[in-house]
């Protein structure tokens, strides 16, 4: 049997994936300029709120989507408000120890609140596929990458054709002078924390049904979207969409084709990133929030 | 009471407790001054990389891998304990030095990310030679002599002294302005004569070599190895928290930082330890508190504490810069 | 010692310490490692459920007292550290003098507490109801005072090989294994007694630990068709891989797990997909062991502690908390018999004692190596479908506690 | 009658260099005023002051007889107070249309955005064809005037340039020059920058010539240009004060 076709699916949907686990990070990055070390722990909540609502009340991941993009969206607005913007001005180091002691915090809350026990959403279409050829498709999958696309498509279209999202990339690209085009620079950082952490939110709800939640899921995959973002060019959101291809496919076919493939598939990532830098020391796609 | 007062008294303190806790110290002294000499080493490497301008995201790559090279050595060939230290000496610093070539200029959040990449490549390949490294279900230390618990820990306390005598030698010498001025802007520093690369590969051989130094320590007094904690992304960030609890880019910063940590981490582990979940965020709200109240460390905060004691008055400082650049 | 930072060490010391004991009575004192934050602290929090309600039983029937002394037990938490817990474990002994240790739970921190135990000559008894991973026996060795309270992680295997014998050994069998420590502490043995029962193995597959898509390596055990699915990887990726070989439509007759198919938290997080599943575990809700003759209250039958357990908690118990449960009122029994806390006497009555508990026969076994290993017993079983839709463990595996048979999957 | 934009007293830097030590100087509604210099002689913290990007230690800035301290730089642009910055600073990766949209993102502006466009478009019919185009890929000289075409999409009433003719070839800074005496015509005040002296005093009414944070002379163009304090300040040199205040020259130059 020819696996081509299936590993071809499976790298594109998982690539939906790791973009909107990434692209959040990518807007932060772009025009706040912070590396969100809880941007993991913006996803855990997103999967322990899918998670809850359908547990307790039946409420279907995707149906409670949008209701938790609101609450990530104002989350992340607090967080701003309450702690990054204090640190707008200090060294990069002192950032990312900031964000990285409110993940600490925030994964120790979710210990208390909810245990460490692992968990995961069960709606139908987690574990319902169909054939096509040979092809395999997970409907949790598609959905998952249906989402992806939807949201992606919302965050560029958003960008590129509403007056704050212009006002946004103003930012992104040259601050001093958004502020004379009269752009409240510090709103529009509020606004992109939270939009930031609202895609963050929006991708735990998709991996509430696919992964296992638990008040670590965050961490790695921080680490994991961060080497999209390095993959791609920092903040810019296609080469997000690139970034999250190419590690999809390395990881997918050396899983496939390679001896052990799967538990070097991680490697090759790493491997691919130092590359990368050596080779374009900004990225596939160089910086500033592009679209 | 000056600053120069508090701070060669400090020194002198922190170098006898580093020296003759092991020798006179109660168990419980002795484990928190071995814990606290192996983050002032960590911290202090750190802290030689930071003050270059290269933020390290991935120390733990130079931790696991001293930690790999003493076990893989003394297991394999028998290598002594003094031996085996050299040997993990030696493989930091090759580690820094091929880092320090393959990120060429690579600045900033690129150098940072570079690092992070090299320690999660390193501990993917921990983990998928088994055969070599014990895998994931780890390692132990089996030595044909085992030196005996008060020699591993003079050890970490000679290794952090030293550490700190390397990071004094630095700081008096001419490279410091160097790396200062790597630190400001790199490609002016090229401009007066500096040649960025062959400072860069000697400052991170240096940080490289000491910080695997304090992970073959570790693992002598440990004496077990895996590679989900050898490589742990959390010995990065506490080898980052202490020079910025302490104060970045200064001397005694990272050694103060690492005294404040580990008590502050010992503190919340025994005081909160039997509550699910609390030692860790109490852990993280200091962390967040100190970034956002003390953006100097102990360090400035004390020096400030002095300064307005001293009642110098202060120049009234400039209006900051409201164009956010 | 006339420096200003001298101070700071100290208020760190007096932190550390706590405030000193200073009753008449030395109290009885068990060190009981835990990780309450990192990533065990799933396991940590059952550990500390079980010593908990051990020593609580324990004071209703017996008293506040054990051989006359109050009991202590210092909770420290690892922070699912190695580091942490070699300090805790030099602690334990050195400064706190415990007379007992009890822990730690995950896999890695036990393994790291072995050597600063070993290395200090006045260790104290040491259970360990937790790891199973054989570096850990090995590195023990035939030590005396170290009583381990699980199974060994081959005791798996060899249960679950014994339990598939029954369909013949013509079958195929493909493995599929975690690069992380629970995968690559199974696996050597899990292939050696599927190749020494005969069985066709077709397929050793390894998976990274925490992969977001396991698809790759399941198009491949697909196109091999085996008969039996034999799986060894940890619960977090056991609960995501479940649902994503469940969706892969393989049409697998035998999925075989190992522990985690008995854990609440596997069995909540994958819902439908556990069907058919089978586990082995050292206890199981709704076995029938009956009550200990000698302390009916303190070891009542298994149906009895696990009615106990589900007033206090509200859930049926896992096998760690039985299994922190059971270590630790032996260890209490210990103390009171002997009337003492001297290593040695506590390890002669170790080796001699034999109760029925919830968990199984007490009585201490040689292992390959290691001198002392109890409640090994273990019991294979099959998440089934009632019915009336609910879905239980049948047990399967030995005949003498089975109460049905190993069904293939109908897909 | 009150000056539209009024300096008294100005005093501002960064840090702790000081790069404005006493700056005095006014605008009248319809004027145009320039601001003459040496290179880092405070002519764009003069301007960063005005515009808010700066807060100044003391002294006072006033608009329209308000002082406007308090107002944060983004409100300053609804005020009607407008800069086309040094280095044209557009938006590379917008197109032209873009940057001019984002031009008008201040409430009053927005609200006037259809009328700004045709006026804009009819000033720089050279934007017009290249709407679509990015904005980074253009020559220095249509950066330029996407830079002020930007500016004056803001409705400013008051509108700054500041050295709009740096770095562009001779002929085209005519060609600048030329399109803000047609913006001056349609009663905007302007305040420009520059040093180049000569396309300056072509157009302005009045100036100020700046030098070691100074204002070292002022008056109507063709007093400044019988003057030799020109030449002076110039060289940044300043005779008969005895000693120069110490010169932050370079901070400010970028």
């Amino acid at each position: 049997m020819d696996l081509i076709p299936q590993a071809f699916s499976d790298a594109v949907l998982l690539a939906g994936l790791y973009t909107l686990m990434a692209v959040g990070l990518s807007l932060g990055f772009g025009v706040v300029r912070i590396i969100n070390f809880a941007h993991g722990e913006m996803i855990m909540l997103g999967a322990y709120g899918a998670f809850w609502l359908f547990t307790l009340f039946g409420v279907d991941p995707l149906i409670s989507l949008p209701a938790l993009i609101v609450v990530g969206y104002v989350v992340g607005w607090l967080l701003f408000k309450g702690f990054i913007a204090k640190v707008l001005d200090a060294p990069h180091i002192n950032q990312i120890l900031l964000t990285f002691g409110l993940g600490l915090a925030i994964q120790h809350i979710a210990i208390i609140l909810w245990t460490g026990n692992a968990r995961s959403a069960t709606p139908v279409y987690a574990t319902s596929s169909f054939l096509i050829g040979d092809v395999l498709v997970v409907h949790g999958r598609l959905v998952a990458f249906a989402v992806a696309v939807v949201m992606v498509a919302a965050l560029i279209a958003w960008l590129r054709w509403s007056e704050t999202g212009l006002a946004t990339r103003a930012v992104a690209e040259n601050r001093a002078a958004a502020t004379l085009m009269g752009v409240d620079v510090r709103r529009i950082y509020a606004l992109s924390f939270g939009v930031s952490c609202a895609l963050g939110v929006a991708t735990g709800v998709v991996v509430s049904f696919i992964l296992t939640i638990t008040p670590f899921m965050g961490f790695p995959m921080l680490v994991k979207a961060i080497a999209i973002v390095i993959l791609g060019g920092l903040g810019s959101i296609p080469g997000t969409v690139i970034g999250a291809l190419v590690l999809a496919f390395a990881e997918t076919f050396a899983s496939y084709y390679l001896p052990e493939g799967s538990g070097w598939a991680e490697g090759i990532a790493f491997v691919l990133i130092i590359g990368i830098l050596i080779l374009r020391p900004r990225g596939i796609l160089g910086e500033a929030v592009e679209t | 009471m000056n600053m120069r007062y508090v701070s060669v008294s400090l020194w002198v303190a922190g170098l006898l407790l580093a020296l003759l806790t092991p020798v006179f110290g109660s168990p419980t002294m002795v484990d928190i001054t071995f814990r606290t000499c192996s983050l002032v080493v960590l911290a202090v490497s750190w802290n030689l990389m930071a003050s270059a301008g290269l933020i390290s995201l991935g120390h733990s790559a130079f931790f696991g891998l001293g930690g790999y090279a003493a076990i893989l050595a003394t297991n394999s060939a028998g290598t002594p304990f003094w031996l085996s230290l050299l040997g993990s000496l030696v493989a930091g610093a090759i580690l820094g030095l091929g880092l320090a070539l393959i990120t060429g200029k690579m600045r900033g959040i690129y150098f940072a990310i570079t690092t992070l990449a090299v320690s999660e490549g390193l501990r993917v390949i921990a983990v998928m030679l088994p055969d070599l490294t014990g895998g994931a279900k780890g390692a132990y230390l089996a030595p044909d002599n085992f030196p005996g618990a008060f020699t591993v820990n003079m050890a970490m306390g000679i290794a952090a002294v030293g550490t700190c005598l390397i990071a004094w030698a630095i700081s008096r010498s001419r490279y410091h302005f160097a790396f200062r001025a790597m630190r400001a802007n790199e490609g002016a520093s090229q401009m007066l004569g500096i040649y960025p690369l062959k400072y860069r590969a000697a400052i991170t051989a240096i940080s490289g070599s000491v910080a695997s130094l304090a992970g073959a320590v570790e693992v002598w007094h440990g004496g077990y190895i895996d590679p989900a904690l050898a490589f742990d992304l959390h010995i990065t960030i506490t080898s980052q928290i202490a020079p910025i609890l302490g104060g970045i880019y200064t001397l005694s910063g990272p050694v103060l930082g690492a005294v404040a940590t580990t008590l502050i981490g010992d503190a919340t582990r025994i005081g909160l330890g039997h509550i699910e979940g609390a030692s860790l965020l109490v852990f993280g709200l200091i962390l967040v508190g100190c970034v956002l109240y003390l953006p100097q460390g102990i360090r400035g905060g004390i020096a400030q504490f002095l300064d307005r004691r001293s009642k110098r008055s202060a120049s009234t400082p400039m209006p900051a810069d409201a164009g956010q650049r | 010692m006339r420096y200003p930072s001298n101070l700071l060490f100290l208020a760190g010391l007096a932190v550390a310490l706590g405030a000193a004991p200073a009753s008449a009575q030395e109290p009885l004192k068990i060190g009981a490692p835990v990780s309450t934050s990192g990533r065990y602290v799933a396991y940590g929090a059952q550990a500390k459920n079980g010593i908990e309600t051990a020593v609580e039983v324990w004071k209703k029937v017996r008293g506040d007292k054990v051989a006359g002394r109050p009991i202590e037990v210092l909770f420290r938490d690892t922070q699912s550290n190695n580091a942490i817990t070699v300090s805790l474990m030099n602690a334990f002994i050195q400064t706190d003098k415990v007379n007992i240790i009890i822990g730690p739970d995950g896999s890695n921190v036990a393994a790291a507490a072995v050597p600063p135990w070993k290395k200090l000559d006045d260790r104290p008894i040491w259970f360990m109801p937790g790891g199973s991973s054989d570096v850990i026996e090995k590195e023990v060795g035939p030590d005396p005072y170290f009583f381990h309270t699980y199974a060994w992680s081959y005791y798996y295997h060899e249960n679950n090989v014994n339990a598939l014998k029954a369909l013949g050994t013509k079958k195929k069998v493909a493995l599929l294994y975690s690069d992380g420590a629970y995968g690559r502490a199974h696996i050597e043995d899990a292939r050696k007694y599927v190749k020494e029962a005969g069985f066709d193995l077709v397929a050793d597959e390894l998976v990274r630990e925490g992969s977001a898509d396991y698809g790759p390596t399941l198009a491949k055990i697909r196109v091999r068709r085996p008969d039996i699915l034999y799986v060894l990887v940890q619960t977090n990726d056991a609960i995501q891989l479940t649902k994503q070989i469940h969706a892969a439509r393989l049409n697998i007759p035998y999925l075989v797990g190992t522990a985690q198919t008995q854990l609440r938290e596997w069995q909540e997080a994958t819902g439908e997909s556990q069907v058919c599943w089978t586990g082995v575990t050292t206890w199981v809700p709704g076995l029938n062991y009956p009550a200990d003759k000698k302390e009916p209250k303190l070891f009542p039958s298994a149906a009895d502690w696990e009615k106990m357990w589900f007033e206090k908690y509200k859930t049926s118990p896992d096998f760690l908390e039985v299994g922190y449960y059971a270590t630790t009122i032996l260890a209490l029994l210990a103390v009171e018999a002997t009337q003492s806390t001297d290593r040695e006497r506590l390890k002669e009555w170790l080796e001699k004692q034999d109760y029925q508990t919830p968990l199984g026969d007490s009585r201490f076994k040689k292992s390959r190596v290691a001198l002392h290993q109890a409640f090994g017993t273990m019991v294979v079983f099959q998440r089934q479908k009632q019915p009336d839709g609910s879905i239980t463990s049948v047990l399967v595996y030995p005949e003498q506690v089975a109460t049905g048979k190993l069904k293939p999957c109908t897909q | 009658m009150t000056p539209l934009l009024e300096l008294s007293n100005v005093r501002a830097g960064y840090g702790h260099s000081l790069v404005l030590q006493d700056i005095s100087m006014s605008l009248h509604e319809g004027e145009i005023v320039c601001l003459l210099g040496a290179n880092g002689a405070g002519k764009t913290t003069t301007t960063r002051v005005i515009s808010g990007l700066l807060a100044a230690g003391s002294g006072e800035v006033r608009f329209a007889g308000n002082n406007i301290a308090a107002v944060p730089a983004h409100r300053r642009v609804d005020l009607g107070i407008c800069l086309a910055p040094e280095g044209r600073q557009v938006f590379p990766n917008f197109t032209v249309h873009q940057n001019l949209l984002i031009g008008s993102y201040s409430k009053t502006a927005r609200q006037r955005r259809a009328e700004k466009f045709e006026q804009v478009y009819g000033l720089f019919p050279r934007l017009a064809e290249r709407r679509a185009q990015k904005a980074g890929l253009m020559s220095g000289g249509e950066q330029q005037m996407l830079a002020i075409g930007r500016a004056l999409m803001g409705c400013p009433r008051v509108l700054i340039l500041d050295e709009p003719s740096l770095g562009l070839a001779p002929k085209i800074i005519i060609d600048v020059y030329e399109t803000v005496a047609a913006i001056a015509k349609l009663g905007l005040s302007i305040l420009f920058v520059e040093q180049n002296v000569q396309a300056a005093l072509m157009i302005a009414h009045r100036g100020y010539v700046i030098a070691n944070g100074r204002i070292a002379a002022s008056g109507t163009t063709a007093e400044l240009q019988s003057t030799s304090l020109v030449q002076e300040a110039f060289l940044g040199t300043k005779t008969g004060t005895g000693r120069a205040p110490p010169g932050p020259a370079r901070l400010s130059a970028h």
